[in-house]
């Protein structure tokens, strides 16, 4: 198996533009949230995504409001490239009343139904059984929909990764199947949790096609992204697609990350980064002028900024919360 | 017009009509319909369930939605939550409830808390049909009754039927209850058979039903257990103690007022649950009464469950692990004072 | 000698001390030692687990006894209960105790079963430490107390410790008793300090400890609730009411005897239990009292437990959903028939 | 994947006496279970293994005491492989207090530790990670024993499959992971529920050998299982044998089997008999004579109805039982 680089350029330049946007806001949000998470004022456990853009963004190029993604602890990325609101998500990040789930998910459990984000998932391999759900309805329903399954190489060894793609599989659901293989689960190398040198191997166990794509390079993940998704909408069952890719952030914010080598980090955070690597093939391909990308940019961060503010603004929710939404009715 | 029907026909009613009238409604399980993709198999002679609750489903309604699934169940109950969370109303079935280990997350922290976590933007309209239940000689991984686990659950709902009407309407009620319900079939009681109503009816979540009036005793009895309160109450009566029989339905939510109610007026309560006594569905009810209507109490409340170990195989010991009348007489006696309940 | 250390820490010295005695215990979890194979890492830079529990172990015992594992609970829970039949003396992390989900099956008809089933021909010496606890800000799939599950099935024994030095005495209790034990850790008492004795020493199961004696009232606290008890009692002391609080500890097998007692003493009895109430540990109590000590209560039995909805994630309604002294001075209040108590 | 026949002959003429005996005490048992069933004797469910010796018996042709298995719900086959009592047995499936569990496992629990059986498991997909179990100790306590898991074509789609497998490739354990793909699981054929064509296929995904076997032949899984178990003996790490066998009877007792036809039964039950098959290898191969053979056949028949006799004679297990061995101590 080797590993699929972009060789063409189908990518017009509404479609680089987006992509250069969502990638900015994730990297940028992210970055914002490590930052206040070191002040001490954010609650709980949160994974960052910052580093993993390419991944996220490419794939949900091709995805629109009606299809469907189920995401992970790491959930950040996939929200902001499914189209979820920057200033829900830093609300919800902060437990305030304003969240996407009025302060009641927090970022690990971060979901926005009506964009077909099925949430953020505590349980890691749990998205599995849920993308082929979503996309049993969408066979079912005949809505053209398709459902992605974000998972990490950690989620790679839960046997809900089995049950779900052989369900998938079997009963030819559109769903793909995309591994965000960052080396890590938590402190623990692919390499010693895996039997398989590729996730994307697994895929012939499922007769399903399997492909390792470089998930720094978000060209090829969009071009692996729309043979999957066509694939899917054609009825012709799910496809697994490996993103080799590393997260530039602790497992957790707080984590030592002593696991990880220097040259590894400096390989991965200064030379092989994917926003850096989209930016200069924009460029090269002139695609859009360095001028509106700077433009890009700036609006990111403003847009960034208001989202901590209207966060920061927000009020928590109120005591009769508590005791709401457990039931439609009971 | 009510007919003779058996309980496991009383299930396979509802899951009909309700698969009638709505198209969202699908089945899936493993062998729900059986033998897919045989091409000799008429739709008619296959399985329809291991036991055949859901047999001709796939006749009257097709592959597409009543749907075999490998034994998967982690898999394919999680898929039915985000089905249903995108529009479908399925129905899944978890063969026996002791299977539960295999899925537990996807009902537990799925399910249960889907609509919760995401701020009410949810919702979970999955109806999980399993079965449970001891005296079947099927041992200890298949004749647990679980329900406790998930009464302990915020965000389930949890129905024990006892008799096949209701088993009929409360299982409707499930279907097209739009939060995430867990649906207990006694495999004990499939053949008994009892008046059921035709056509569409449900019952409401919520409201014990009162199987039997009394003034000296409550029995609160879970699913099957009913049958053994009712045996009790006919002996109970000769012995001059007249016995209200309570059948909750539904564990959660659970009808308090009705307990309260009953136990106001005899001042004595046992309940009679046939899982295992450690926080369990009958220390739960205890525990209700003994908070909000303890002073209604004459005396102790006394609980007849199972003993504290699995299910054993032999039929010698698994019918001393069951409640049975004589245990409730023995603890009738116990709080009514009157030792001559048991031997008279 | 006595010191004080934390609670991880005491944790953390129970398994040393284990694994010094017994070659046969091993530890195996996600990331007990944490960075398997990365050739740069210093054993004393690996993680030792996700809170740090752990740290330290790797170094002493090498990987071949402190084995990371993949993401695979069924997996290597289910390993662990074998290994434990054959002759291993197992410690199995799960990581936290929601994650149940993924491995109900092995520990609910694998661990607690086999003896049984086997008819006592084989013993599963496996102890699972899990993590537990609502306070972390940590939401719905990270912060639930399960114990009650774990308690209602039999062949499984439950351990909740309060302090520092109760968990090193129970943690080597249970990894050197030969049924399989799930031991809960709360995440929120990690830090706690406390005294602890050196060396090895255990402390039996099924025995309650008396927190703090008193004649008036009696409050059943279980695990980090046994200190919001304690705070509760200080207050009551200086509204005139002597408060006994009792830890039990081991909620299977259940210290009945020093519950009654107390209760005979006192004739009130609150239990709190931060877990949700429906066929909880607390509700198990309340039963537990309703029938034997029934004769011995002055008026109802309140339990102050986390409503019927998962653990929100706003730290605002959060700390709502948790027990609080003040949530034990309204029902002190109201058993004793006192309004002052609460006011005062 | 090419099916792989036997090719030599290493069986001696101890081992074939014991293969063929062992194949005739399953039959003959499992012949005669079915047999009391029918007359409404025998409580609770049973699954027959009828059909499938030559998996066993090949496979624990290689086995002995100090080497594990782990079994499923059709588990009397494996039982009798591994050598355990047919008086216990029968007993036990009886409910009586002289089974092998003392009456409270029952078929579908039917064990013994000291034989190396860790149980027959009412739990599909439940022996994976007991094997993994007791490969860990033989590892950790260089014992020099294998853990052999029989499982079913059903089975192979649960998510202890794959967590299981992992494992055992990742800790390079000494086990041996045997499908017995009988074609159906209950009544859902093997190609409607998995998206492999063999289950040894999957092997890929673990990076261990896999191997289809016919398991109708003897011959060929006995070979198979060798290479397997001196691997797993080498410290070489698991193997996946997948065995294309055939149920004779219904998936339980009681069971129509109307999704079996009529050509497929005629094939399996007349045409392509293990033990038929082997009887006459061993008589072109001149190993044992037909008068022994005829021999063997009676022993064993008397045997089994000797079984029935411990059986129908012993007393079931009393009051104090019901509360005895829930723990070692409480
Ligand atoms: C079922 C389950 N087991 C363990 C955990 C704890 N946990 C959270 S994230 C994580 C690592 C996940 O690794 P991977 O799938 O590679 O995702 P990544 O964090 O690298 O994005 C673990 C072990 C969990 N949340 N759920
Ligand atoms: C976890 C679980 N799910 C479902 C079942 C019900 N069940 C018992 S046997 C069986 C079929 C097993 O098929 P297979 O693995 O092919 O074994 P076979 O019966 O063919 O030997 C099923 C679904 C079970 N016992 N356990
Ligand atoms: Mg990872
Ligand atoms: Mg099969």
């Amino acid at each position: 198996m080797t590993i699929a680089k972009s060789t063409s350029t189908p990518i017009t330049q509404e479609k680089a533009k987006w992509i250069f946007q969502k990638m900015h806001e994730i990297r940028q949000f992210e970055d914002k949230v490590h930052e206040i998470f070191s002040k001490g004022v954010l609650p709980g456990f949160v994974h960052l995504y910052a580093g993993e853009e390419a991944v996220a963004v490419g794939i949900c190029a091709h995805l629109d409001d009606k299809d469907y993604i189920t995401s992970t602890h790491r959930g950040h990325g996939h929200c902001i490239a499914k189209g979820c609101d920057l200033n829900g998500m830093m609300s919800e990040i902060y437990g305030k009343a304003t969240g996407l789930c009025n302060g009641k998910g927090g970022s690990m459990h971060i979901a926005d139904v009506e964009k077909g984000m099925l949430g953020a998932n505590g349980i890691v391999g749990g998205g599995f059984p849920l993308a082929v759900g979503a996309g049993l309805t969408a066979k079912l329903k005949k809505s053209g929909a398709v459902a992605v399954c974000f998972f990490g190489d950690g989620a790679n060894n839960h046997g809900t990764f089995h049950e779900g793609i052989n369900l998938a599989a079997i009963w030819k659901l559109p769903v793909v199947f995309v591994a965000e293989n960052n080396g890590y689960a938590e402190a623990t190398p692919f390499e010693y949790a895996s039997s398989c040198k590729n996730i994307a191997d697994r895929a012939q166990a499922y007769n399903i096609p399997g492909e390792v794509v470089d998930g720094k390079d978000v060209v090829a993940v969009y071009e692996a992204a729309e043979r999957a998704v066509a694939r899917a909408r054609n009825g012709e069952g799910p496809t697994l697609i490996e993103c080799k890719t590393y997260r530039n952030y602790g497992h957790f914010e707080g984590d030592a990350q002593t696991y990880k080598s220097a040259e590894e980090k400096q390989k991965h955070l200064q030379e092989n980064d994917a926003i850096a690597k989209f930016r200069h093939y924009i460029l090269s391909n002139q695609l859009i002028s360095e001028q509106e990308l700077l433009n890009i940019e700036q609006q990111v961060t403003k847009a960034v900024e208001e989202a901590v503010h209207f966060a920061e603004k927000s009020p928590f929710p109120s005591a009769e919360d508590l005791l709401k939404d457990v039931y439609v009715s009971y | 017009m009510a007919r003779k029907i058996s309980f496991s026909g009383a299930v396979n009613e509802a899951m009909k009509l309700a698969m009638r009238k709505d198209q969202n409604v699908i089945l899936l399980g493993e062998d729900v319909a059986g033998g897919a993709n045989v091409d000799h198999l008429q739709d008619d002679e296959a399985w329809g369930g291991v036991m055949g609750v859901t047999k001709g489903l796939v006749q009257e309604f097709g592959r597409e939605r009543v749907l075999d699934t490998p034994i998967a169940e982690a898999g394919y109950i999680g898929a039915a939550v985000t089905a249903a969370a995108t529009g479908l109303r399925p129905i899944a079935e978890l063969m026996f409830n002791d299977f539960i280990g295999s899925c537990l997350d996807e009902v537990m922290n799925q399910a249960a808390k889907l609509r919760y976590m995401f701020g009410g933007k949810a919702k979970v309209p999955v109806t999980i049909r399993t079965m449970h239940g001891a005296g079947f000689r099927a041992a200890a991984q298949h004749s647990q009754s679980l329900y406790a686990l998930f009464t302990h659950i915020p965000g389930l709902k949890v129905v024990v039927p006892s008799t096949p009407a209701d088993a009929k309407g409360l299982l409707l009620t499930s279907i097209f209850d739009d939060d995430p319900v867990i649906f207990f079939e006694d495999k004990t009681l499939y053949n008994l058979k009892g008046e059921v109503e035709e056509g569409f009816y449900t019952i409401p979540f919520g409201k014990a039903d009162i199987k039997r009036e009394g003034s000296d005793l409550t029995i609160v009895a879970i699913g099957k257990q009913v049958h053994t309160a009712l045996k009790a109450a006919d002996i109970l009566k000769t012995r001059g103690v007249e016995t209200e029989v309570i059948d909750p339905r539904t564990l959660s939510p659970l009808d308090e007022e009705t307990i309260l109610s009953s136990v106001s007026k005899t001042g004595r309560l046992i309940v009679i649950d046939e899982a295992n006594p450690r926080c369990s569905a009958a220390a739960d009810i205890s525990a209700l009464v003994a908070d909000k209507g303890f002073d209604y109490l004459d005396g102790p409340i006394k609980l007849i469950t199972a003993p504290h170990c699995p299910v054993p195989f032999s039929p010698a010991l698994e019918d001393l692990y069951l409640p049975t009348p004589e245990k409730v007489l023995k603890a009738a006696a116990e709080i009514i004072g009157d030792e001559a309940i048991v031997t008279a």
